[in-house]
């Protein structure tokens, strides 16, 4: 079970949470402008990297705020946390 | 290659076994292979192994980033089945199911394939239709499933909890074709089979990059090991693929999750057949050896971790102590993840990339063992002929694209 | 109809009055259903805030997973725009006039859930103990004092937690969940004394 | 007197209390403070076990958690029976029930002991290598033998009859294995006032020193130290001790699972107290103290009874006053040995040599031992045991510079072992710490932490009192420092402790016998021998972990904690490879076996998940209503009468309706207030419908897509003013329905001034349908008119009912005239009793979901889910006409615009007529053109919803069928095992098809 730091309310273990996939993928202003494989792209393409990983949480059982994390998938240590509406932030050295 | 019988046993016996030799060949990359496969799990040595038998490519190669089937295939929880709901998932599972039945003998390497039956719980209304709609589409499919009612749920399997449990078994779906077989086995079987026939098989190989022509086509693969020319590429890298086709410029449709699996502590037998229940979580079976092996859930988020929450188990192990309350007092053996790779509609994807002499065979989520032999049969035959076979026709990537969703996960919410 | 009807569960259902009403008190934790209460779900913008709290009579909290008190009447912070206002023995509908009149025109909004939940009180020495056995946070008085309150989880069910004294938690839960609370509490119980 | 082989004096068992006990049906008596293994070694009782797969006579090895072969089932019942128990585990209390496995028909004579005269026919993977002809035989011939020799213990045959629970903890320190180090851990940590956590898996905390004879800390005797020790922590209140309890599991974030086992070493446990429970503990810092495992050596027919390790024999002997022997042959490459035998030696038991692998052992312990008189033969090994059951002697030969010298045959009953300490790195390794293999100790050791972690004392090889004491206190002021800040004070241990030195051997030693041939032992219970161990390279496998799963060494239930090390050594040796070049196998939990009833803890039965009920719940109970779980609500089925059968009822039911008045609980339904400003502007972004024109006061039928174009959920939404809507949800839809609209809200639309609040539980919902319906409810209305003309179809109004403040939706899901009266929730049944009562002049007839469900279904409504399954766009389910062509967006209109969504052959929500009326179809069936095709036959669509119509006389149906709208007036078959059944395809509106009865 995570610890997760929820922009918030802190610290929290995840069962209080619910995952919500890749950040940052933005539906398109216009949709019905977009042709079948651009939309199929914002449907399904996921970059799904090894390493470090822009992803959205929601404090579910919590505050009920959604916010994103970069976390490594590969030692599922997060980097960190920041609100939605945020831009990435410049993530180098991992962090515990 | 030697053969393996139990006359070769016996003789070798004698000699106090000193005289059998290496299952499989430990092969220096070659400068260049017809084929490449990324990936020694089962699907991907079974690929080559059928490339090799069925259509005369011999000039292959495996590459293998750690040691073969140290993946999934040997992570899983070994059950196989073919009882699924569309035409399309029907036809690819059991054409595996098929292959399954004569695997041991066509490999020469008893996989231990075991039809000792799959039955899948119904616990609510929705169950009961969604099952039933399985069992007529497979039987007008011409694969086996039936129907039984708690009571026959219970008669085929005693040690089943039907009726005292918050969530009380109405039925179940049976399918006496489905079972289990011995994971590695599989991986090695295929492997020496497959070597027998001049595939190389290249372990603590890493790709990490794939190399393409003016024209886009594919080259070779950089690897830990050097660049390796390669006229096609097969990508079979399971929860790694992503990450090996993204070296090909190719976004995918998929996420890797966490998959825990479990086992008791061994005991006689106690557990006749392979049970699976969706709405509660669980599915148990009880291997040769005695340990009941357990599938838990994925997690929730993406990783490469293998290995997952405690959360997970607990909830798979609340659900087990339900449906088999004199298991309670059994103990936990062993707790494993893997990475699963999971496409949006559940369902695989066997086919062309748009990258020319690049295919990819992955998506099979949590139920990628069951469709191993068949796996590799029409990826072979996609590779060999750059077309697919009719049966993985349809698991194309053009069908995120165009809607022609394979949905098993919506159509039943059953777990794979 | 399908001919293997879905009965459904064998366990009778425990109403949570007949469940409160054969609770004993333990000299580790006790257990007690706590009266009717308003409950408004307010949500605001910025603007609305003020207001809001002026118009319930306390200060809306700012600060994360803490309530302010005046009186009976409680403010639970439960998100950045989002709190609990609580009125023990009131009724909801003059509440809501009140509240209403004061945020007219601010973006709001502004629910009566006071039939959405019952409380429990879980009080005595090993409150905390009891409450961890399905409850994840840190109830150490350090990490979760008096006058914190959160949403969280207890078991499979959500819970709002808070702690009114070091030896005193309250739980506000929705009221088909309750029944399941209050028994798996009672279990959790056996043994503190 | 407690056995035969009872020391005289000494141990910590308190021989004040004899406890009796039986195994295998023999009474036997040992002390309070016994374990099974102990005891039964007093007794002289060495056979305990048979192995996995050979079915060898085996004896007890070890005296704690890495016991391979002294396995036991436990229990006075089959409800508190336990397989597989370690009887070095196991403490004995008053009627203990033991019984040994994996034998027949006894322990002394095991018919499958066979195995072993068969043993060159079943080397490592001979399975892989035959059973393949003729090709069904392995599942009716084969496998069945093969698992009947397998397993070890039996399972339980009846339900658990035990309670278990479970504690979430949160700590600064925690501190794992109270041995030396982990004590002086914990005494610093809490010194800082860090909340601490001290576990140790044994029934007693001290781990080595509680062996101890002649080691002095701070000038205290070890045993009186750690007395004072334990006593100065347990007074402390931030401190938490937890003996009993194994840490098995750590997970990511410094989550690590304990087991505590709470009641089993009772004879008569308070039924109040649970049997185990588990411990999740969330550490700011965690100090892993978890000590070394001594390590056997692998020499052939080192697996008789009376092997055993030689440290295990020392405990046997210190601590629990039980001699394991009367004459010891010691074979040892480490002074352990040397210190073994002196107190083996000083109990009486006779040394009758030590052979050293070494070639000039030295120090004070091989001192002491000459000078005690001990034959010691350096630069020797064993090549062989003798006896049956029961070790008879060894044999014993000189290491010569190229061979070995003679071989002499000593008499002993009993051998000791020990190859060195191989630190117990399990749970570091499986925090994804990375090991680093130290070639000065010759073991891996941790390297750099992953988590929040440090290890300290012997599980990191520090081996000696004072480096562990030392080494633990100031890795627990770390710890605490590193959770809190605060300093623990200075402190340092003065230890008068003999030194072991780092010696050691790992892999198989040296002998004369047939190496092909001879049985050394690497894994004890799974039978797993050097010679096993080179097969399997020889067949080319390399990774260690091709080794560990095709010879199966390590995968006992001891996880390889005996094996793995020599494994390694020999793996090392047959390919010519140091061992660290060879790698690990993965470390993986648990630690030890753990209970499953620990991870389910008190969700079982009921308690297994929420059963919700409605506010009318009760009142359905005692009216007779049977009922349903939908998710994890309870909804009343039916109401049956006394003598009815369920169709009957459900006739009665629909007809009341359609004739009179029916009564109905929709209390389930999701709802959710959205309210706001821009309430409107986001019901249109989500809802495929229209909702800018809706008027407060009025109702609209509303769907929803997910992104992807498909049906998600449906319902009725009032607006209840410009800036407020009541949306309901399917029951089971709800929550997902809520998390999908936030999502939306929250990330895409943050600007948008409008608020989602679930009030599902705040309402309850109590429909009123039928001609009647007006009638009944009118009497109870206050404070708003509900007369056909101020009310019509579609509208919602707040007012008073029966007193109570309610909203009441004037709306129908059966197609008679309807309302659905919300209310508060704790007056749902007071209300509903209040209709009932008012009802009761026109028969007024509660109904339940079966009822809901036809009464729909003639009207052809569908019900998101059934009809619907993931794949259905809306005009699939022909709900075509609520999607708003003229909206520019919402979600999923964009998926709409694919070309699969509107193929020709996309599957239509169509009504069938069984051309039989009396025939009911089969939820589920399969629908077919021409039902005289082979397999496999293509299949045009299947059966969504099907029952008996009362009001009709006939049974209807609902179908998803490939084109199904076109189809409607022709023929359709429906294959079913006994026949086949001919439909024909009709309009899914069986009922009141114009919608006339809504408003009468």
């Amino acid at each position: 079970m995570l610890l997760i730091d929820c922009p918030y309310c802190g610290l929290r273990p995840e069962i209080e949470f619910r995952y919500g996939g890749e950040a940052h993928i933005a539906r398109p202003a216009d949709p019905s402008a977009l042709s079948d494989q651009e939309w199929a792209d914002f449907l399904y393409a996921r970059t799904n990297p090894k390493g470090k990983h822009a992803e959205r949480w929601r404090h579910i059982h919590g505050c009920g705020r959604y916010f994103n994390a970069v976390r490594d998938t590969v030692s599922d240590f997060f980097v960190t946390t920041y609100r939605t509406g945020e831009s990435r932030p410049e993530t180098e050295e991992s962090a515990r | 290659m030697q053969k393996f019988s139990g006359f070769a046993l016996l003789r070798n016996a004698l000699g106090g076994h000193q005289s059998w030799g290496p299952q499989w060949r430990n092969p220096a990359p070659k400068e260049a292979y017809d084929v490449v496969i990324v990936g020694a799990g089962g699907h991907g040595l079974a690929t080559a192994y059928y490339l090799a038998k069925e259509h005369g490519v011999t000039n292959v190669a495996v590459i293998e980033r750690g040691w073969l089937g140290g993946g999934n295939t040997g992570r899983n929880t070994t059950i196989v089945r073919s009882n699924y709901l569309f035409d399309e998932s029907a036809a690819l599972y059991d054409h595996a199911v098929k292959l399954w039945e004569g695997l041991s003998q066509d490999l020469n390497y008893n996989v231990m394939y075991s039809a000792r039956g799959v039955l899948m719980l119904a616990h609510n209304h929705h169950d009961v239709v969604s099952f039933r709609r399985h069992v007529h589409s497979n039987r007008l499919n011409g694969v086996d499933n039936e129907w039984l009612t708690a009571e026959q749920c219970k008669e085929f399997c005693p040690p089943l909890n039907i009726k005292s449990m918050r969530y009380p078994i109405l039925g179940g779906a049976l399918q006496r074709r489905g079972g289990t077989a011995r994971h590695d086995a599989v991986a090695w079987g295929y492997a020496r089979a497959a070597d027998a026939r001049g595939v190389d098989i290249i372990q603590n190989c890493e790709v990490t990059g794939i190399r393409r022509d003016a024209s886009g086509a594919v080259t070779g693969v950089e690897t830990s090991r050097g660049f390796i020319g390669a006229k096609k590429i097969g990508v079979v890298a399971a929860g790694h693929t992503s990450v090996v086709m993204n070296m090909a410029g190719v976004r995918m449709p998929l996420e890797s999750y966490p998959l825990q699996a479990l086992v008791s502590e061994p005991v006689k037998p106690a557990f006749p057949t392979v049970v699976m229940s969706n709405t509660i979580h669980a599915y148990i079976s009880q291997s040769d050896k005695g340990e009941m092996v357990i599938g838990a859930g994925t997690d929730a988020y993406t990783s490469y971790s293998q290995r997952g929450g405690l959360h997970i188990t607990t909830h798979t192990l609340d659900a087990i102590c339900e449906l088999v309350p004199q298991f309670r007092r059994l103990r936990m053996l062993r707790n494993w993840g893997g990475i699963v790779d999971v496409t949006p509609d559940r369902s695989p994807i066997l086919a062309k990339t748009p990258v020319p002499g690049l295919y990819v065979n992955c998506g099979w989520g949590t139920g990628g063992f069951k469709a191993t032999p068949g796996s590799g049969h029409v990826f072979a035959h996609t590779i060999a002929k750059d077309e697919p076979h009719p049966i993985n026709a349809p698991f194309s990537l053009e069908r995120f694209r165009d809607g022609f969703l394979i949905d098993e996960a919506a159509a039943a919410a059953v777990a794979h | 109809m399908s001919d293997t009807p879905n009965t459904g569960t064998p366990y009778p259902i425990v109403p949570l009055e007949a469940l409160a009403a054969a609770s004993r008190p333990g000299v580790g934790a006790s257990l007690r259903l706590l009266p009717a209460a308003a409950r408004l779900a307010f949500r605001g913008r910025e603007a609305a805030i003020g207001p809001a709290g002026a118009a319930f009579g306390l200060e809306l909290p700012r600060t994360a997973c803490r309530f302010a008190a005046a009186g009976t009447r409680a403010a639970l912070w439960l998100g950045p725009d989002e709190w609990i206002l609580l009125a023990p023995g009131e009724s909801p509908a003059p509440l809501v006039e009140t509240l209403e009149a004061a945020l007219a025109g601010l973006p709001h909004a502004l629910v009566d859930v006071s039939s959405r939940s019952v409380g429990i009180e879980v009080s005595g020495p090993r409150a905390a103990f009891v409450l961890n056995q399905g409850c994840p946070l840190d109830l150490a008085l350090e990490a979760f004092p008096v006058g914190m309150c959160t949403r969280t989880v207890f078991a499979k069910a959500e819970i709002v937690l808070r702690r009114t004294a070091t030896d005193i938690f309250l739980i506000d839960v929705w009221r088909s969940f309750a029944p399941y609370i209050w028994q798996l509490l009672e279990e959790a119980r056996r043994g503190t004394g | 007197m407690s056995g035969a082989f009872r020391t005289p004096t000494g141990g910590r068992i308190d021989r004040l209390h004899p406890v009796s006990f039986t195994f295998d049906g023999r009474h036997y008596s040992g002390f309070r403070g016994d374990t099974l293994a102990s005891a039964l070694i007093a007794n002289g009782v060495h056979l305990v076990g048979r192995s996995f797969k050979y079915h060898r006579p085996r004896g007890i090895i070890s005296a704690g958690s890495d016991e391979p072969n002294a396995l036991v089932g436990v229990g006075r019942d089959e409800a508190h029976f336990t397989p597989n128990l370690r009887a070095t585990q196991v403490e004995i209390h008053e009627g203990l029930k033991a019984e040994s496995q994996n034998r027949w028909p006894s322990l002394a004579f095991d018919a499958g002991a066979i195995n072993d005269l068969a043993s060159p026919l079943l080397p490592s993977g001979f399975y892989y290598k035959t059973f393949m002809w003729p090709a069904k035989a392995w599942t009716t011939f084969y496998e069945p033998k093969i698992r009947a020799m397998a397993g070890l213990g039996r399972a339980p045959e009846a339900p658990d009859a035990d309670r278990y629970s479970q504690h979430y903890a949160h700590c600064d320190v925690l501190v794992v294995g109270a041995g030396p180090a982990g004590l002086a851990a914990a005494l610093a940590a809490a010194a800082t006032g860090a909340r601490v956590i001290l576990c140790d898996e044994q029934a007693e905390m001290g781990g080595s020193l509680l062996a101890s004879t002649r080691s002095l800390i701070d000038d205290l005797p070890a045993q009186k130290w750690l007395a004072e020790t334990l006593a100065t922590l347990a007074a402390q209140e931030n401190v938490t001790l937890l003996p009993r309890t194994t840490a098995f599991g750590y997970f990511p974030h410094n989550m690590i699972a304990l087991a505590e086992r709470v009641s089993d070493h009772l004879a008569v446990p308070d039924p109040e107290l649970p049997r185990e429970r588990l411990w999740q503990v969330r550490a700011k810092e965690v100090v892993l103290a978890t000590g070394a495992l001594e390590r056997p050596l692998v020499f052939p027919d080192n697996d008789r009874p009376g092997v055993m390790l030689a440290d295990s024999a020392r405990t046997y002997v210190n601590r629990y006053g039980a001699r394991p022997g009367k004459r010891a042959v010691v074979f040892t490459a480490c002074d352990a040995g040397y210190r073994a035998a002196l107190n083996l030696a000083a109990v009486g038991v006779e040394i009758a040599a030590i052979a050293d692998l070494r070639p000039s052992p030295s120090g004070e312990l091989a001192s002491r031992a000459l000078a005690a008189g001990i034959e010691v033969r350096p630069r020797t090994v064993v090549t062989g045991t003798s006896g049956r059951l029961r070790v008879t002697g060894a044999t014993l030969a000189r290491l010569g510079p190229h061979d070995l010298g003679p071989a002499q045959k000593v008499d002993c009953d009993l051998v000791l072992m020990s190859g060195g300490f191989t630190p117990s790195v399990h749970l570091f390794s499986q925090s994804r710490g990375k090991l680093v293999w130290d070639e000065t100790l010759r073991c891996y050791i941790p390297g750099t932490s992953v988590e929040r972690e440090r290890s300290a004392g012997a599980s990191r090889g520090l081996f000696e009192l004072g480096e562990a004491l030392e080494d633990g206190y100031a890795r627990g002021a770390a710890a605490a420092q590193a959770a809190r800040g605060g300093s623990a004070p200075a402190r340092s241990f003065a230890t008068l402790a003999v030194r072991l030195g780092t010696d050691g051997h790992i892999g198989a030693t040296p002998h004369r016998r047939n190496p092909a041939f001879a049985k050394a032992f690497v894994d004890w219970q799974n039978d797993v021998t050097a010679k096993d161990i080179k097969l399997a390279t020889r067949e080319g496998f390399r990774s260690i972990e091709h080794i560990k799963r095709y010879t199966t060494t390590g995968m006992a239930t001891d996880q390889g904690k005996t094996s793995n090390m020599n494994a390694l050594g020999i793996v090392s040796e047959a390919l010519k490879t140091p061992v660290p070049q060879i790698g690990l196998t993965t470390f993986r939990p648990p630690f030890t076996p753990t209970t499953f009833g620990i991870f389910a803890g008190a969700a079982r039965g009921e308690l297994f998940d929420p059963a919700r009920t409605t506010p009318i719940h009760g009142w359905a109970v005692e009216n007779g209503a049977l009922f349903e779980d939908v998710g994890n609500w309870k909804r009343a089925l039916v109401f049956p009468r006394e003598g009815e059968d369920l169709h009957a009822a459900v006739a009665r039911e629909c007809r009341a309706v359609r004739s009179s008045v029916g009564l109905f609980d929709a209390s389930t339904l999701g709802k959710i207030e959205i309210v706001g400003p821009d309430a409107a502007e986001f019901m249109n972004r989500i809802y495929t419908n229209a909702w800018a024109k809706l008027e407060p006061g009025r109702l609209r039928y509303g769907v929803m897509l997910r992104e992807d174009g498909f049906v998600m959920d449906d319902g009725v939404i009032g607006r209840m003013a410009p800036d407020r809507f009541h949306v309901t949800t399917t029951t089971g839809g709800a929550p997902r329905v809520l998390a999908h609209m936030e999502d939306y809200l929250q990330t895409e639309w943050p600007d948008l001034d409008v608020w989602l609040t679930s009030t599902t539980e705040q309402w309850a919902v109590i429909a009123v349908q039928g001609p009647k319906a007006r009638e009944v409810l009118a009497p109870l209305v206050e404070a708003m008119d509900i007369s056909r003309a101020a009310m019509p179809h579609m509208s919602v109004r707040t007012g008073r009912v029966a007193g109570v403040p309610a909203r009441v939706f004037s709306v129908s899901f059966t197609g008679e005239l309807g309302f659905e009266v919300n209310v508060p929730a704790e007056h749902g049944r007071a209300v509903w009793e209040a209709i009932h009562a008012s009802g009761q002049k026109f028969g007024i007839t509660p109904y339940g979901t079966e009822t809901m469900h036809v009464l729909r279904a003639e009207k052809g409504y569908i019900i998101v889910g059934q009809e619907t399954d993931g794949t259905a766009t809306p005009d699939d389910v022909n709900l075509g006409w609520a999607v708003g062509k003229a909206k520019k967006d919402f979600v999923g209109k964009r998926s709409l615009a694919r070309a699969s969504m509107s193929a020709p052959d996309r599957k239509q929500l169509v009504g069938l007529l069984t051309v039989d009326p009396g025939v009911v179809l089969e939820e589920g069936a399969q629908i077919v053109a021409d039902p005289n095709v082979p397999v496999p036959v293509p299949m045009i669509g299947h059966v969504t919803s099907s029952y008996r119509s009362a009001v009709l006389g006939r049974s209807i149906a609902l179908a998803m069928i490939k084109g199904g709208r076109a189809r409607i007036g022709s023929r359709l078959f429906v294959p079913m095992p006994a026949g086949v059944i001919e439909v024909e395809v009709a309009e899914p509106v069986f009922y009141d098809p114009k919608g006339e009865r809504f408003d009468v």
